[in-house]
C-alpha cells in the first residue's frame, strides 16, 4: 500500500476554460481524476487566463505555497520553469505546447499533435468536396498548427491528387470577425468545405457548407454545419507526468522529465475524431466506410501519417 | 430723447477672480438716446455691457427695465427684452455665410431652416439702413468693416430696442465710421436706444450723453456739449495727459542709404487674393516710417515677411544690401530686428509663462541665459527685474504669469523684450491698439527714444493723428498696395484720408 | 448649466483632498467590480497587497512591472507637454525591442558593457526612428500625429509578428523546441544584470529612474525644455520669435520615441529574455495613462508608474489567490485615470451652477 | 493573381467591402456629427466595443436581434453621456478622455465577458440574416453585391444623406456646426453650448454603438475581447481623410473597406508573400491616403478646444 495518497495539481490556463485548448485539458484532468492512477486522490484547480511573465509569478506562487505537487502551464513558459524549478525539487513542472523546450529533471514537456485525426478528416473531405477546393482558416502558423493543416491536405490529396488548397491565418487564436471574412473569401474561391481552427461557423452557415472544427467537439456552436473535428485527448500525457512524480515520491526515483518533444499518437489515445452527431447521414455510406477504414488503419498503426510542420501556403 | 429711463443699473457689482471689474455702478440709459461709455482699458466697460446683456451675471446690485426690476440669467432673457449687443471682438463663424451667421440660433421653434424667408427679411433691413452685403459670401472673405456690418445686422435681425456696441469703430475706416454714426442716428429715429464704447475722443463727443468709467467705477455721466475733450480725458485718467502725444518733431537723418529696402513684394494668401501687391519701401536708420491704413489691408503679411514669418511669393527684402526675404525669423532676429506683433497674446507672448520666461522668448539659447546645458536662472531673473523697473511694468514680481497682467502691462513686456534684444530695427504693428492713453503715451515715447538712438522704426497704426505727430514719413497702405508716401511734416489727416479713401471702395 | 471658474491661488490641502477623494472613489468602484464578479473582496484586496508590497520580493516584482511603464510614461510626458498627441509609444516599444534584439545579434561577442550599451542605444534608436517618421508625416504632410502614430502601431506589430513568426528571427524548430511566435532566447550576456540580488528587478529600473530625473531637469531647466513647454502653451509665439517649431517637434518626437524604445529593451532583455509581442503588448497605451496620472511631470510619472506596477504585480495574486477575472487591471487603471481627470478639474476650478439655458 | 478576377471572387470582394464598410461607416458618420460640435472624441474604439459587448449579452439572453441592436445603440449613447460630461461639462482634455475611456471599456468588457462565460462555453446567437431586395437582387453581379446585404448595411449607407441633411438643412445642424467653429456665437444667443454638444455626441456615440452592434451581430456568433481591432481608429482617419464632409467620409470608409476586403482575398491566392503584409495594408493605406490628401481641410476651427466663457 502506497503511503502517497494525494496529489494536488495546479493548471495555469492561457486562454480561459471556454477555449478548446484549455477546455480539453480540463476535461482530461477530470477523467484522470476519476481513474485514480496509483489510487491517488487527485485534486486540481485551474486559473484565469495568465500569459507573459506573470506565468512565472503564478508558478512560483503555487510552488512556494507548498500545496501543489504538479504545476502545469500553457503556452511559452519553459523559460520560466527553467528559472525556478531547481528551487522546488519536489514539484513537477509541466510546460504544454509550442514555444517550449525541456531540460528534464522535474521539468516535463507535453506536446500535442492531432494531425492524424486531421489526416483522416482530410480523406473524408477529399471524397466529399465537389469543387476540389478545400479551405483552412488557421490561427498562427505555429508548429502544432501547421502539422494538422498539412496532414489534412495530405489526407485529401490521397483522394484528389490535383486538389487545390486554400489557407489563411487570422493572426489570432480567436477572432470571429476575421475568421468569418476569411471563410467567405475562401468559399468565393471555390472552397466547398472549410476546416476552421478559429471556431467560427457563421460563414459556413450562411453558405450552408459542411465544416470541421478543431481540437474540441464544437458541434454545439453550429449543429447544422459542424461535421466533425480532430479532438485532443490529454489523459495519457497527464498520467505520464503523474507516474513520474509518483515514482519519485513513493520510490525516491529521481524525476526525469522528457527533454525531447513527446506527443501521444492517436493510436495511444492522444487524439480522436469527433462524432458526426446529426450530420452522419450527410456522408454517403461508401465514403463513410473508407473514412472508418482510414481511422482504423491509423489506430492499428498500419497507416503512418508523416509529419510536415512547414508553413502551409495556398495554391 | 424723452428723458425716460429705459434701462438702469443700481449699485451693480461684478467681480472676476482677482479683479473687481465693476463696483457699485449706477448707470441710466434713457429712451432713444445715444449713450457713450468712455474709460481706460480694463475700466470695466465691456463687463458692464455684458451684464446689461445678460452674458455675465452681476454679483451684486440690480438691473431695471422701464422701472421694472429684471433678472437676466442669460442673453436669452435680454434678447427677449429687445436688447442686442455687438461685442468688442467679433463673434462670427468664418466658415459660415453671412446669412448663416445671422440666423444661427435665432429660430428656436422650427426644425427646418427657411433660408428664403430670412433672406427677404434681411434685404428689407439692409435697404432701410443702406447696408449692402452679399448674404451668400463666406464671412472669412469679407473685409473687417463688412464683418462689423454683419455683427450689427445680427442684432437688427432680432428687432432690438436697445443696441450695445462695444468699440464698434476700432476696426473701421474713417468714412466707415461716419457711415456707422449715420446709421446709429437712423436707428435713433426708429426708436432704438444705443450704448456704444469708444476710446476715440472725437467719437465720444458725438454722443448724447457720456458716462466716464475708471478702474471699475462709474465716475460721472456728462453732456458732451457741456464739457471739452481735455476735461473728459482728465476725468477718466485722473491726471493731466497730453492728447497730442508728441509736439512737432524736427528729426534730421541721412536718407542716402536704407538699412532695409523692400522691393516689389508680392504674396497671394490662401484664398488666392493678393495680400501684398507689389510693395516697395525703404527704411532708414534714425527714422520712424508710419504705415497708415485700416488693418487687414496687408500690414500683417508685410510685417510677417519683414520678421521672417512669411515667405513672399516674389520680390526682395534687403538688409544693408543683402537679400534676406524668406529666411527664418531666427535670421531676422539675429540681425537686430525687433517685432511688436499686432496680436500680442497669440504671436508675442506665452501667456502661461511668467514675465521672466517671456522676457527671453526667442533668446532662450543665448549664452547670457544659459550655463552649460542649463538655463541660467539668476541672469534671467536679474534681467527681468531690471526691465520691469525700466519699463515700469505693474506686477508684484517677475514670476507672475503674463495672463494675470493687464493688457497694457502685457504689451510693455513685449516692448521690453524686443527693445532689449534688437539694436537696428523695430517693427511695430498696431502697438497701441486697445490701450488707453496712459499706456499709449508711454509706448510712443519709448519708440521715439529708440529712433533717437538710431533705430529704424516701422510703425503701423490706424490712428492717423498719432502717426502724423510721431512719424517722419508715412506710407499709406490699402488693399495690399502702397498708395503713396508722404512727409509727416507736410501732410494732414485729410490728405492721408483721401489717399486711403481713393481706394476705400475696394479696400472696405 | 454648469460653468467653471478658475481658482487664482491653488490651495494645497484642497488639492490633496480632491485627489485622495478620487482614489477612494476609485477603490469603491473596484470593490464594486469585484463584488459583481462574485469574488471575496477582502481576500482580493489582501491578495493585491500580498502581491504588490507585502515582501521584499513582492516589492521588487512591483518595481519590475513599473520599469517599462515609467519609461513609456516619460515618453508621454515629453510629447504631451508640448501638446503633441503622440500615442505611438506602443509601437515605439516594439520598434525599440526589435532594433535592440538586432543589436544583440549584430554585436554578439563585443565586450560585455559595450555590448549592453549598444543594445540599449539601439533600443532607443529604434523608438526614435518611429518618432522621426510621425514627425516627418506631420511636418511635411500635415498628417495628424494621433492618426499616424496609431496606424504605425498596428503596422509595426504585424512586422514583429512576421519577424518572429516565419521571418528571419523565428526560433529554430527541432525535437527540443518548436516554433511559436517568438525568437530564440537572448544570449545570457545580453541580459540586463539583476539588481540587489533580486531575480526580477534589473538594470532597466535604474535606467527608468535615471531617465525620469534627466527628463525632469531637461524639461524645467534647459532651453530645449523651455521650448517643449512653450510649444505646449503657444507654438505660434514660439515660432514667430525665432524657434523652428518643425525642428522642435522633430526633436521632441525623437526623444519621446527613444525613451519608449528603452521600455522595449528592458522588457526583452530584463524580463522575458526572448523577443515576443506577448511581452510588449499594452505597455505603450498604459504608459499614456501613467504619464497623465503623473500629472505630465517626470517625477509624478515615477510614482504613478510604481503604483501601476504594484497593481500589475498584485493583480496576478488576485487572479491566482482570489480568482479575480482577468482584465481587472486595465479596468481599474482606466477608472483611476478618469477620476483623476475629474479631480484635476475640481482642483483647478470652482464649479458654479448657473441659471439654465436651452 | 488572375484568380482575383474571377466573377465569384470579384463579387465576394465587393460584397465583403460593403460588409466591412458598414460598422466603420456608422462610427465615422456618427463621429462626424460629434466632431462638428467641436468634440475631438477619441473614444470611438471603446464606444464600439461597448456596443458590441452589450448587444452580445442581450442577443444571447433575449434571442431578439432588434433588442440587441437597440441596446447596442443605447450603450453607445451612455458612453456619449460620459464623454459629454467629461469634455463638455468638465472641459477635460478631449484626447485624454477618449484614450482613458478606450482603456477602461477595453478592460471592462473583457472583465464582464469573463464573468459572463465563467467556466462554460460562451453562449452563441444566430447573427443577422442577409436581406435580398426582391427584383434588384436578381441582377447579375450587382444584385449579389449591392442588393443581397444585411438591412443594417442599407441603413448605414442611408445615414450618409440623412446626416448631411441634418447638418446642413436643419436648425439643429446649423447650431451644431456653429459649435465646432465658434461656440461663443451660440453662447451669446443665450443658447446652451453644453446641451447641443451633448445632443451631438449622444447621436454620434449612438451610431458608433450601432456600428459595434453590427460588428458583433453581423460577423460572428460570440463576443471576443478587442474585436474592433482598430476599426474605431479607422473611423477617425476616415473623417480626417474625408475632410469632415459626409460624402468625403463615406468615400474614405469605402476605400479602407475595399482594401481590407482585398487583403483578405489576396492572402488566399497563390502568393509567397508573408500574410502579415496584407493585414498591415489598410493601415499603411490610410497613412498614404492622408499624405495624398494633405493641406486644405474643413477641420472645425474649435475642434478639441474646451469652451470657456
Ligand atoms: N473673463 C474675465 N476673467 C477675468 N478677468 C476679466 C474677465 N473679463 C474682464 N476681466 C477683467 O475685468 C476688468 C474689466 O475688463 P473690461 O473688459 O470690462 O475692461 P474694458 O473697459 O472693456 O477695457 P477695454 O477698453 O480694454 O475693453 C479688467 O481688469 C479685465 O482684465
Ligand atoms: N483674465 C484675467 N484673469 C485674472 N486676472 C486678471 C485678468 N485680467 C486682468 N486681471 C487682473 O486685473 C488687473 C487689472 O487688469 P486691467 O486689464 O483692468 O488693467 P488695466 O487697468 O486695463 O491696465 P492697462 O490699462 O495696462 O490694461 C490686472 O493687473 C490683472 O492682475
Ligand atoms: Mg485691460
Ligand atoms: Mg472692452
Amino acid at each position: 500500500a502506497a503511503n502517497t495518497k494525494d496529489v494536488n495539481i495546479a493548471i495555469i490556463l492561457c486562454c480561459g476554460v471556454e477555449s478548446p485548448w484549455d477546455a480539453t485539458m480540463v476535461e482530461s484532468m477530470e477523467r484522470v481524476k476519476q481513474a485514480k492512477p496509483h489510487g491517488l486522490n487527485i485534486t486540481y484547480e485551474y486559473t484565469e487566463p495568465i500569459y507573459g511573465d506573470a506565468v512565472m509569478d503564478a508558478m512560483t506562487l503555487f510552488a512556494e505555497s507548498g500545496d501543489y505537487d504538479i504545476i502545469i502551464c500553457h503556452m511559452t513558459c519553459s523559460d520560466m520553469v527553467q528559472r525556478i524549478n531547481k528551487d522546488y525539487p519536489d514539484v513537477a513542472f509541466v510546460s504544454v505546447g509550442s514555444g517550449n523546450s525541456s531540460k528534464g529533471g522535474n521539468e516535463y514537456w507535453i506536446y500535442k499533435r492531432v494531425h492524424e485525426a486531421a489526416y483522416a478528416l482530410g480523406v473524408l473531405a477529399g471524397h466529399m468536396t465537389e469543387s476540389g477546393v478545400l479551405g483552412v482558416v488557421g490561427t498562427f502558423p505555429a508548429d502544432d498548427v501547421n502539422d494538422e493543416i498539412n496532414a489534412y491536405f495530405a489526407g485529401a490529396r490521397t483522394v484528389k491528387p490535383d486538389l487545390i488548397q486554400k489557407v489563411s491565418f487570422i493572426e489570432s487564436w480567436y477572432d470571429p470577425g476575421k475568421a468569418a471574412e476569411m471563410t467567405s473569401a475562401q468559399i468565393s474561391m471555390g472552397a466547398d468545405m472549410i476546416f476552421t481552427l478559429a471556431s467560427n461557423f457563421a460563414a459556413c452557415e450562411e453558405n450552408n457548407l459542411l465544416c470541421f472544427g478543431n481540437f474540441a467537439d464544437e458541434s454545439h456552436y453550429s449543429p447544422s454545419t459542424h461535421l466533425s473535428a480532430p479532438i485532443a485527448i490529454w489523459d495519457r500525457d497527464i498520467t505520464r507526468i503523474i507516474d513520474g512524480w509518483f515514482d519519485y515520491k513513493e520510490n525516491g526515483v529521481p524525476q526525469n522529465g522528457n527533454t525531447e518533444m513527446m506527443w501521444t499518437s492517436m493510436k495511444d489515445g492522444g487524439a480522436v475524431v469527433a462524432p458526426f452527431h446529426g450530420l452522419a447521414d450527410r456522408i454517403p455510406a461508401n465514403i463513410r466506410k473508407i473514412f472508418d477504414n482510414t481511422v482504423n488503419d491509423i489506430m492499428s498503426g498500419d497507416l503512418v501519417v508523416e509529419l510536415d510542420v512547414s508553413e502551409p501556403k495556398s495554391d | 430723447m424723452s428723458g425716460q429711463a429705459l434701462l438702469e443699473t443700481k449699485m451693480l457689482t461684478k467681480h472676476f477672480p482677482g479683479v473687481v471689474a465693476n463696483e457699485g455702478i449706477n448707470f441710466v440709459l434713457e429712451e432713444g438716446e445715444v449713450h457713450c461709455l468712455f474709460g481706460e482699458n480694463g475700466a470695466g466697460k465691456s463687463t458692464l455691457c455684458s451684464c446689461l446683456f445678460g452674458y455675465y451675471r452681476p454679483d451684486g446690485g440690480s438691473i431695471e427695465f422701464k422701472g421694472e426690476p429684471v433678472k437676466f440669467r442669460s442673453p436669452r432673457d435680454s434678447i427677449r427684452y429687445g436688447i442686442g449687443m455687438v461685442h468688442q471682438h467679433f463673434v462670427l463663424v468664418d466658415e459660415f455665410t453671412v446669412l448663416e451667421n445671422i440666423i444661427v440660433g435665432t429660430n428656436t421653434e422650427k426644425w427646418s431652416l427657411d433660408l428664403e424667408a430670412s433672406e427677404n427679411q434681411l434685404k428689407n433691413i439692409c435697404d432701410e439702413y443702406g447696408i449692402d452685403l452679399k448674404f451668400n459670401s463666406l464671412v472669412r472673405d469679407l473685409s473687417v468693416g463688412e464683418q462689423q456690418w454683419v455683427e450689427i445686422l445680427k442684432s437688427l435681425y432680432l428687432k432690438v430696442e436697445i443696441l450695445i456696441l462695444d468699440e464698434p469703430t476700432a476696426v473701421l475706416t474713417p468714412e466707415e465710421s461716419n457711415k456707422l454714426f449715420k446709421i446709429m442716428h437712423k436707428m435713433g429715429q426708429n426708436g432704438i436706444s444705443i450704448i456704444f464704447i469708444s476710446h476715440k475722443i472725437s467719437e465720444v463727443m458725438l454722443a448724447d450723453r457720456v458716462s466716464v468709467m475708471s478702474k471699475g467705477r462709474l465716475i460721472d455721466t456728462v453732456f458732451p456739449r457741456e464739457t471739452t475733450p481735455q476735461e473728459l480725458t482728465n476725468l477718466m485718467i485722473g491726471r493731466e495727459v497730453k492728447l497730442r502725444v508728441i509736439e512737432e518733431n524736427d528729426n534730421e537723418y541721412d536718407r542716402s542709404y536704407p538699412i532695409l529696402s523692400i522691393n516689389n513684394l508680392k504674396y497671394k494668401n490662401k484664398y488666392g487674393k493678393f495680400a501684398l501687391n507689389d510693395i516697395s519701401l525703404n527704411l532708414y536708420s534714425g527714422e520712424i516710417l508710419g504705415l497708415a491704413g485700416v488693418s487687414g489691408n496687408g500690414q500683417k503679411e508685410l510685417f510677417e515677411s519683414l520678421s521672417g514669418n512669411l515667405n513672399p511669393d516674389s520680390g526682395t527684402i534687403s538688409y544693408e544690401g543683402k537679400e534676406i526675404q524668406g529666411r527664418s525669423s531666427r535670421v531676422f532676429m539675429d540681425l537686430g530686428i525687433g517685432l511688436i506683433p499686432d496680436d500680442r497674446y497669440r504671436e508675442g507672448l506665452v501667456s502661461d509663462f511668467d514675465i521672466s520666461e517671456n522676457i527671453i522668448l526667442g533668446w532662450q539659447r543665448l549664452n547670457d541665459y544659459t550655463k552649460g546645458f542649463f538655463l541660467n536662472r539668476n541672469n534671467i531673473k536679474r534681467l527681468a527685474e531690471d526691465l520691469i523697473k525700466k519699463f515700469n511694468i505693474m506686477t508684484p514680481s517677475s514670476t507672475v504669469p503674463v495672463s494675470h497682467l493687464s493688457g497694457g502691462n502685457a504689451q510693455k513686456v513685449i516692448l521690453a523684450r524686443e527693445l532689449n534684444h534688437s539694436n537696428k530695427i523695430l517693427l511695430a504693428n498696431q502697438p497701441t491698439r486697445g490701450l488707453d492713453l496712459g499706456v499709449i503715451e508711454y509706448v510712443y515715447n519709448q519708440i521715439k527714444l529708440k529712433r533717437d538712438e538710431g533705430f529704424a522704426v516701422l510703425l503701423a497704426s490706424e490712428e492717423l493723428e498719432d502717426l502724423i505727430n510721431l512719424c517722419d514719413r508715412i506710407a499709406i497702405i490699402s488693399d495690399g498696395e502702397i498708395k503713396g508716401i508722404v512727409e509727416a511734416k507736410s501732410t494732414s489727416i485729410q490728405d492721408i484720408g483721401l489717399l486711403m479713401a481713393g481706394q476705400s471702395e475696394t479696400s472696405a | 448649466m454648469i460653468s467653471l471658474e478658475k481658482r487664482l491661488e491653488s490651495n494645497i490641502s484642497w488639492v490633496l483632498f480632491v485627489y485622495s477623494l478620487a482614489c477612494i472613489v476609485g477603490f469603491i468602484f473596484t470593490a464594486f467590480l469585484l463584488w459583481s464578479s462574485g469574488t471575496d473582496i477582502p481576500k482580493a484586496f489582501f491578495a493585491l497587497y500580498k502581491g504588490s508590497l507585502s515582501s521584499k520580493k513582492a516589492i521588487f516584482s512591483s518595481l519590475n512591472y513599473a520599469t517599462p511603464l515609467i519609461l513609456t510614461g516619460l515618453a508621454t510626458v515629453v510629447a504631451f507637454r508640448a501638446q503633441i498627441w503622440s500615442i505611438g509609444q506602443e509601437g515605439q516599444v516594439y520598434a525599440g525591442a526589435m532594433s535592440a534584439y538586432f543589436a544583440s545579434l549584430m554585436f554578439y561577442g563585443a565586450p560585455l558593457w559595450i555590448h549592453l550599451l549598444l543594445v540599449i542605444a539601439f533600443g532607443a534608436l529604434g523608438g526614435a526612428l518611429l518618432g522621426v517618421l510621425s514627425a516627418v508625416l506631420k511636418n511635411k504632410f500635415h498628417v495628424n500625429e494621433v492618426i499616424s502614430t496609431v496606424m504605425i502601431n498596428y503596422i509595426i506589430i504585424f512586422f514583429l509578428s512576421y519577424m518572429v513568426g516565419g521571418g528571419p528571427w523565428t526560433e529554430i524548430s527541432d525535437v527540443n523546441t518548436t516554433v511559436y511566435q517568438q525568437s530564440d532566447p537572448v544570449a545570457d550576456y545580453s541580459k540586463l544584470p539583476y539588481l540587489f540580488g533580486s531575480t526580477k528587478l534589473h538594470l532597466g529600473f535604474l535606467l527608468a529612474i535615471l531617465s525620469a530625473v534627466a527628463c525632469h531637469f531637461l524639461i524645467y531647466s534647459t532651453p530645449f525644455g523651455y521650448e517643449i513647454r512653450a510649444m505646449g502653451h503657444n507654438p505660434v509665439a514660439l515660432g514667430h520669435r525665432g524657434t523652428n517649431t518643425h525642428k522642435t517637434l522633430l526633436y521632441i518626437l525623437i526623444l519621446s520615441g527613444a525613451i519608449a524604445g528603452l521600455a522595449g529593451v528592458t522588457e526583452i532583455f530584463g524580463t522575458s529574455h526572448r523577443l515576443k509581442s506577448e511581452a510588449l503588448y499594452g505597455l505603450g497605451y498604459t504608459g499614456i495613462i501613467v504619464g497623465m496620472i503623473g500629472g505630465l511631470t517626470p517625477l509624478g510619472t515615477i510614482i504613478a508608474g510604481i503604483i501601476f506596477g504594484g497593481l500589475a504585480s498584485g493583480a496576478l495574486y488576485m487572479k491566482v489567490l482570489a480568482k479575480v477575472p482577468a482584465a481587472l487591471v486595465p479596468t481599474i487603471e482606466g477608472m483611476f485615470l478618469l477620476f483623476f481627470l475629474c479631480a484635476g478639474v475640481a482642483a483647478r476650478y470652482k464649479i458654479v451652477v448657473t441659471g439654465k439655458d436651452v | 493573381m488572375s484568380e482575383l478576377f474571377q466573377e465569384a471572387v470579384i463579387i465576394s470582394i465587393l460584397a465583403g467591402t460593403l460588409r466591412i464598410m458598414t460598422p466603420i461607416l456608422f462610427a465615422a458618420i456618427g463621429e462626424l456629427v460629434t466632431q462638428r460640435a467641436g468634440i475631438w472624441n477619441m473614444g470611438v474604439e471603446g464606444t464600439m466595443i461597448m456596443g458590441a459587448f452589450v448587444s452580445y449579452v442581450v442577443a444571447t439572453q433575449s434571442d431578439s436581434l432588434p433588442l440587441a441592436i437597440l441596446s447596442g445603440i443605447l450603450s453607445g449613447m451612455v458612453m456619449g453621456l460620459i464623454i459629454g460630461f467629461m469634455t463638455s461639462t468638465l472641459r477635460v482634455d478631449h484626447f485624454i478622455t477618449g484614450l482613458g475611456l478606450n482603456l477602461l471599456v477595453g478592460g471592462l468588457t473583457f472583465f464582464w465577458f469573463r464573468i459572463y462565460v465563467k467556466g462554460g462555453h460562451p453562449p452563441t446567437f444566430t447573427g443577422l440574416e442577409n436581406f435580398s431586395i426582391p427584383i434588384l437582387a436578381s441582377i447579375p453581379i450587382l444584385g449579389e453585391v449591392f442588393f443581397n446585404q444585411k438591412p443594417l448595411t442599407y441603413i448605414a449607407i442611408l445615414s450618409v444623406p440623412v446626416v448631411s441633411y441634418f447638418l446642413y438643412r436643419t436648425r439643429w445642424g446649423l447650431e451644431i456646426r456653429c459649435l465646432g467653429e465658434n461656440p461663443k456665437a451660440i453662447d451669446i444667443k443665450g443658447l446652451s453650448v453644453a446641451l447641443r454638444q451633448y445632443i451631438a455626441i449622444i447621436i454620434g456615440s449612438g451610431m458608433t454603438g450601432l456600428g459595434g452592434a453590427f460588428l458583433m451581430l453581423g460577423f460572428s456568433d460570440r463576443f471576443q475581447p478587442d474585436l474592433t481591432a482598430g476599426k474605431g481608429w479607422l473611423a477617425i482617419v476616415a473623417i480626417i481623410a474625408g475632410k469632415w464632409l459626409p460624402k468625403g467620409v463615406f468615400a474614405a470608409v469605402l476605400v479602407f473597406a475595399f482594401l481590407e476586403s482585398v487583403a483578405v482575398h489576396v492572402q488566399i491566392i497563390d502568393a509567397d508573400i508573408p500574410y502579415q503584409i496584407f493585414f498591415a495594408l489598410p493601415y499603411l493605406a490610410s497613412i498614404i491616403l492622408l499624405i495624398l490628401l494633405r493641406r486644405k481641410t474643413n477641420q472645425p476651427a474649435r475642434l478639441g478646444v474646451p469652451y470657456f466663457r
